[in-house]
């Protein structure tokens, strides 16, 4: 499906919506269009009904963490040192805002064409950050999207039924953020390796006085 | 008719009856401590290392460059390198692994470690007599119980180890004809004792090399 | 164990508070129980025996194998794959390896191909077949199909621990082939082995196909519309029996499949018996792909010399792989950042997305029905918690 | 010849004359209940042995059926597995859950043990082989049937679980509803025999003409008495393909899914000893009970032959386990109101068409086809209503 004839059609049909092309430099080359959130839902009902695109089936979706990164770069300046002009270095350091995406890959059943891939961005990737639901439009998206919100928190607006999926519902954090830090409480398994050995007895001698009996047999 | 398909399946099941008294091909069941099903020769179960000839710690093909260790997915290699050096079958100076450790209980025989092996060190094993009462030290292998012999490897693996083996005796073959030549070309400048050095120092790892062919 | 309490907490809690809720049953199927398959359980609220309302709760099995496999080599997660859907492994190794491929502009040798197919298809004949064996043993047939199914499976797996070395857990493919090439005499077995498949297929058919206390059973149960099974992302045989025709076989004619002259089933109630037979006529096509492709099998290289084991890095960008596994539609998404392992790794579980309607087939319908329509679904909990 | 000829008859009576000989020791005044004692440890010790021997036989039988060898690990080819299994459950923890009704919860395989034991009181094992020859024999055995239901519904109960709820709800509805049929279809014996007493209905079905016997089961409505007990005689002993009660794929174990160690083991001896009680009315009634299939055999004592029908039965019953699947809770309940129930019915009148009409030809057809023709008509209609057929599948191109 070539994205630059449907994205015009798209934009002439949807008033107001922004859409950006998102080129993927892989062999793969499976571009995608980047929604902006308010007119997202309008956009994807299109694609659904749209008599010549009909992407009746979505067939996956997900997440992706971006973190924000501190970009450091050096440039050269020329200043006033000790009266002299001179080229010193200086660093800059500029600050990339992190974001949380979720990517829609929409195929035809109908008309046996596909797929299209839609992205949706976060502004940040704080708690609590919101993106439209398009489980209304696909039914296939309501345990994608709950996984989603488990794993990466994204919450979803419209979504009919947004639980955590694969978690349990008292856990807290978000396992599949790149910042995620898993907790040492996990079971005592003996390991060739120093690291984890190393965190599972600090682990056990301070939460548990239980020490594993064996000792690991190297 | 009611019933028809009813009467049907218990035909099929009837004939099943009678026929695993008859056929052999029906009941596939082995009974196994006293049965075993033929070694595939493709099958796979544990890591082993190979050593040539007949020291374990000689021959040891495995030079401690833990790549292995590094691809391992779910990382149940655990290797340290020695301090020394010590001559492999090919006469190279090497390091060689102080220890080697694998543990069997997290490994998922997935051969990515034999796959990238550039020293054909290790190989899979098909012993699959592993229980142990000890549930920490029990499945953690060391070296020693690592280490198997290239003979054993032959006989598990034939094909698998007949090409290795050939390749290697190549890469001896080659290295031994380079060594040649360079001590023709020392002999060629210096006489006869420099030869005779270069000779006395292969002769004892050929010998413990074992004959590949 | 936090999970289950916590959970049964709140339900309880529940329970007590919304009205005229005192008159119903609620049970939880699972996670031990013997019909869900694993460790799945089902919150199902009952009038008498009808379900008035049914969650899924999923997680029970839950490794989080993306982020595992975010931290390994893009080699490194090729035998994690082998344990989604631990029923057909080399269908998920295909689905990974073609990902891959996509991702860093790998060809695949000819032979390499054919060989992907003989094993994919293999491993759908044994799908197929045990899946059958398992929903008649929700149905209560004391496992005699079951049985039936595992002694073919057993010699199709003796075909796999042949070629790959291990039974379930075969890590076969490569990015760009396959790992090792065939041994002497496989071919023929195999040959051997699909030719003797119908026999066991119609043998099934004489047993399950007209019974009549199977057919009250599964006719007319849990239907789903072609139209739900669109909007809800139903892939697989499973679609299929609701006369959706999907199959990626046909549609992305990945791989080699459009060589090969196959057919493809179509349901037209989506019920029961439908998927159950949607996937007894689809054994028969993949029987004949399997001759077509034994028949076909050119001499050659088996993997790509250019793709390396050791130090694969495939450049920034992401891709998108598909195929036709035996449960429906298996997808892998990739991102990469050019670093040795992948950015984003994605599985598609055909499982977890198939189970989204189960609510929808089983509201008035009887607890016995809804092992039956939870089996012929044909989950794995491997790859629904993933 | 001659010789075996002249000990078959004893034989035959060896048990009979033994009991006698033992009781002949002790005062007239203890006999009636000494005997009594004697009788019920004969049963309980051949019954037992038997339904060991029945679990080992149904799980060979289901191996071989599933190409399986079944237990073969415990003495030679696995004959003492069921020693085995004895053990085992004798040594398992004895867990009642914490809410439950204890007392009820203990109760309950007890009186199910209890109560299917009761019914061999009436069945004739063999020639003068009867503990109680009651003139309402049949009457009793089939109240003392229904007390497992009052036993079965303790147990769901009591357990205070959710599934053994819904197993004992399903296991009154079924056994009550499969009993109408029973008992419909055992009228026709009585109607024929004109006796409630078990001895009395085998003694006219123990002679010959020529070689063939007069048993019910070869006229046409002893033969469809005879499908219809059988079936109803499933249903009542939960066995598959009407196993709902405990269906194991549904709701876990049913009414006994909280019951383990020695308790359970006593709820499986019950089913299995309610079920063998079943079997033997269904012998005493239609197959003529301990009587010889052919004149000429006629010699073979008299409870061997009951024990070989006894064990036919089991064998089908192993049969029809391993082939078929479990019925759903509505369509076992239309196949007892809307099938067995007027087939059992109608099976009455033809009875009594049978009786009424001169013998010959004629009358067998007359019967066969009163039978036939409502077994399709009614069968049809089960089938018409459900709309199910083998279907025909298209492939898109």
């Amino acid at each position: 499906m070539n994205l630059e004839i449907v994205k015009p059609e798209i934009e002439a049909n949807i008033p107001g919506c922004h859409l950006e092309m998102v080129t993927n430099p892989s062999p793969s080359a499976q571009h995608s269009l980047l929604l902006d959130a308010e007119h997202a839902f309008a956009v994807a009902l299109y694609l659904r009904d749209a008599p010549n695109l009909r992407f009746d089936f979505c067939s996956n979706v997900t997440g992706i963490d971006w973190p924000g990164k501190v970009v450091a770069q050096k440039v050269k300046v020329r200043k006033l040192v000790d009266g002299v002009e001179q080229e010193v270095e200086e660093t800059h350091t500029t600050t990339i805002p992190g974001s949380l995406e979720v990517v829609y890959h929409l195929y035809s059943v109908e008309k046996k064409h596909g797929p299209i891939i839609l992205r949706m961005r976060t502004q940040d990737r704080e708690a609590g950050v919101h993106l439209p639901s398009l489980t209304p439009i696909w039914r296939s998206a309501e345990l994608q999207e709950r996984e989603i919100f488990d794993l990466f928190g994204v919450i979803f607006d419209g979504h009919p039924d947004l639980r955590r999926l694969l978690m349990w519902d008292e856990f807290q954090d978000h396992p599949m953020r790149r910042d995620y830090v898993d907790p040492d409480d996990y079971e005592y398994e003996p390991t060739a390796h120093d690291e984890v050995l190393q965190r599972a007895q600090q682990h056990f001698s301070q939460a548990n006085p239980v020490q594993p009996s064996e000792e690991e047999g190297r | 008719m009611v019933g028809e398909g009813i009467l049907k399946g218990l035909a099929e099941t009837a004939r099943n009856f009678f026929g695993s008294y008859v056929s052999k091909d029906r009941l596939t069941t082995v009974q196994y401590p006293e049965q075993r099903e033929p070694q595939i020769e493709a099958t796979r179960d544990f890591p082993f290392l190979v050593y040539d000839g007949a020291d374990w710690q000689q021959g040891m093909r495995c030079v401690a460059c833990q790549i292995c260790e590094k691809e391992c997915p779910p990382k149940c290699i655990y290797i340290d390198k020695s301090k020394d050096k010590k001559p492999d079958a090919f006469g190279k100076s090497q390091f060689y692994p102080a220890t080697f450790n694998i543990d069997i209980s997290v490994c998922m025989s997935c051969q990515i470690c034999v796959e990238v092996c550039p020293f054909d060190a290790i190989k899979m094993d098909v012993d699959y007599h592993l229980s142990s009462d000890n549930r920490f030290g029990g499945l953690m292998l060391n070296k020693q119980r690592l280490s198997k012999s290239n003979e054993y490897y032959n006989a598990i693996h034939p094909t698998e180890a007949a090409a290795v083996d050939a390749q290697r005796a190549e890469e001896k073959a080659k290295l031994d004809a380079k060594a040649k030549a360079a001590a023709d070309a020392k002999a060629a400048a210096d006489a006869k004792a420099a030869a005779e050095s270069s000779l006395a120092q292969f002769a004892p790892n050929q010998s413990a090399a074992g004959d590949p062919q | 164990m936090s999970t289950a309490t916590h959970s049964a907490a709140s339900f309880e809690l529940e329970q007590a508070t919304e009205p005229g809720m005192d008159q119903l049953l609620e049970i939880a199927m699972g996670p031990q129980h013997p019909s869900t398959h694993g460790v799945f359980r089902m919150n199902v609220l009952l009038d008498g025996e009808r379900v008035v309302r049914l969650k899924p709760v999923f997680g029970y099995l839950h490794r989080n194998h993306e982020k595992i496999a975010e931290n390994e080599t893009y080699l490194g997660s090729m035998p994690y794959t082998d344990r989604l859907d631990y029923m057909c492994p080399l269908t998920n190794n295909w689905a990974y390896a073609l990902a891959v491929e996509k991702l860093a502009g790998i060809t695949v040798p000819e032979r390499a191909e054919y060989l992907r197919v003989i094993t994919g298809e293999l491993t759908r004949l044994q799908n197929h077949a045990c899946l059958i064996g398992f929903l008649m043993q929700d149905m209560g047939a004391s496992g005699t199909p079951l049985m039936y199914a595992f002694r073919q499976r057993e010699i199709i797996l003796d075909l796999f621990e042949a070629l790959t070395g291990a039974r379930m857990m075969c890590n076969y493919m490569r990015f760009g082939g396959c790992r090792v090439d065939l041994p002497a005499g496989w071919l023929d077995q195999a040959k051997k082995v699909v030719a003797e498949f119908p026999l066991f297929l119609d043998e099934y058919e004489r047993l399950l196909v007209s019974n009549e206390i199977l057919m009250d059973r599964t006719q007319d149960v849990g239907v789903l519309s072609a139209e739900l099974a669109i909007s809800a992302g139903i892939s697989g045989p499973m679609a299929r029996a609701s006369g959706v025709d999907y199959d990626i076989r046909k549609v992305d004619r990945y791989s080699i499949y459009d060589r090969f002259n196959f057919r493809v089933p179509l349901g037209s109630h989506g019920d029961v018996y439908d998927r159950f037979m949607i996937r007894v006529l689809e054994m028969r096509e993949s029987v004949s792909i399997l001759q077509q492709a034994m028949r076909d099998i050119p001499e050659g290289p088996i993997v790509d010399p250019k793709t390396k084991i050791r130090g694969f890095r495939p450049k920034p960008g992401e891709a998108y792989g598909r195929i036709e596994a035996p449960k429906g539609e298996l997808g892998f998404y990739l991102v990469s950042d050019g670093s040795p392992n992948p950015y984003r790794y994605r599985v598609r579980p055909p499982s977890l997305i198939n189970l989204t309607i189960l609510e929808d087939l089983c509201l008035g319908r009887n607890v016995a029905d809804v092992v039956v329509i939870l089996g012929s679904i044909d989950i794995v909990m491997g790859e629904v918690d993933r | 010849m001659t010789c075996l000829a002249l000990w078959m008859p004893q034989l035959d009576q060896i048990f009979v004359t033994a009991s006698h000989w033992l009781l002949s020791y002790l005062p007239a005044a203890l006999q009636p209940l000494a005997s009594a004692i004697l009788s019920v440890a004969a049963i309980i010790v051949a019954f037992a042995t038997l339904f060991a021997l029945t679990t080992l036989l149904e799980r060979k039988g289901l191996g071989r059926m599933q190409n399986r060898y079944g237990p073969n690990r415990v003495g030679p080819c696995g004959l003492f597995q069921p020693l085995a299994d004895g053990v085992k459950s004798l040594t398992k923890e004895d867990i009642v859950p914490i809410r439950a009704d204890r007392a009820v919860h203990f109760m309950a395989p007890v009186l199910l043990v209890a109560a299917s034991f009761m019914g061999y009181a009436v069945l004739p094992i063999g020639r003068n082989m009867i503990m109680v020859d009651m003139n309402a024999g049949v009457l009793f055995f089939f109240a003392v049937g229904s007390l497992m239901e009052l036993a079965v519904f303790m147990a769901g109960w009591s357990s205070r679980s959710k599934y053994s709820l819904l197993g004992a709800m399903r296991a009154i509805a079924q056994m009550i509803s499969y009993e109408v049929p029973l008992v419909l279809a055992s009228i026709v014996v009585l109607m024929q025999a004109g006796s409630l007493s078990t001895v009395s209905i085998v003694n006219m079905q123990a002679s010959y003409s020529g070689i063939w016997p007069h048993w019910f089961v070869f006229t046409p409505w002893g033969f469809a008495g005879f499908v219809l007990f059988m079936i109803a005689a499933t249903a009542e002993s939960n066995r598959s393909p009407f196993d709902l009660p405990e269906g194991e794929s549904e709701i876990i174990a049913g009414y006994y899914t909280e019951y383990s160690g020695f308790k359970f083991a006593l709820f499986f001896l019950g089913e299995y000893i309610g079920m063998f009680a079943t079997s033997g009315m269904a012998i005493t009634l239609f197959l003529g009970g301990w009587s010889a299939p052919f004149s000429f055999l006629a010699w073979v004592p008299s409870y061997l032959w009951f024990f070989a029908k006894l064990l036919t039965i089991i064998a089908i019953f192993i049969w029809v386990r391993g082939t078929l699947p479990r019925l759903r809770m509505d369509q076992l309940m239309n196949l007892a109101w809307q099938f067995m129930l007027p087939m059992t019915l109608f099976n009455l009148i033809i009875a009594g068409v049978w009786h009424f009409m001169p013998g010959g030809l004629l009358r067998w057809l007359v019967c066969s086809t009163m039978v036939v023709v409502p077994c399709i008509l009614f069968g049809g209609g089960l089938k018409r209503k459900k709309k199910f057929q083998i279907r025909t599948y298209h492939f898109s191109q």
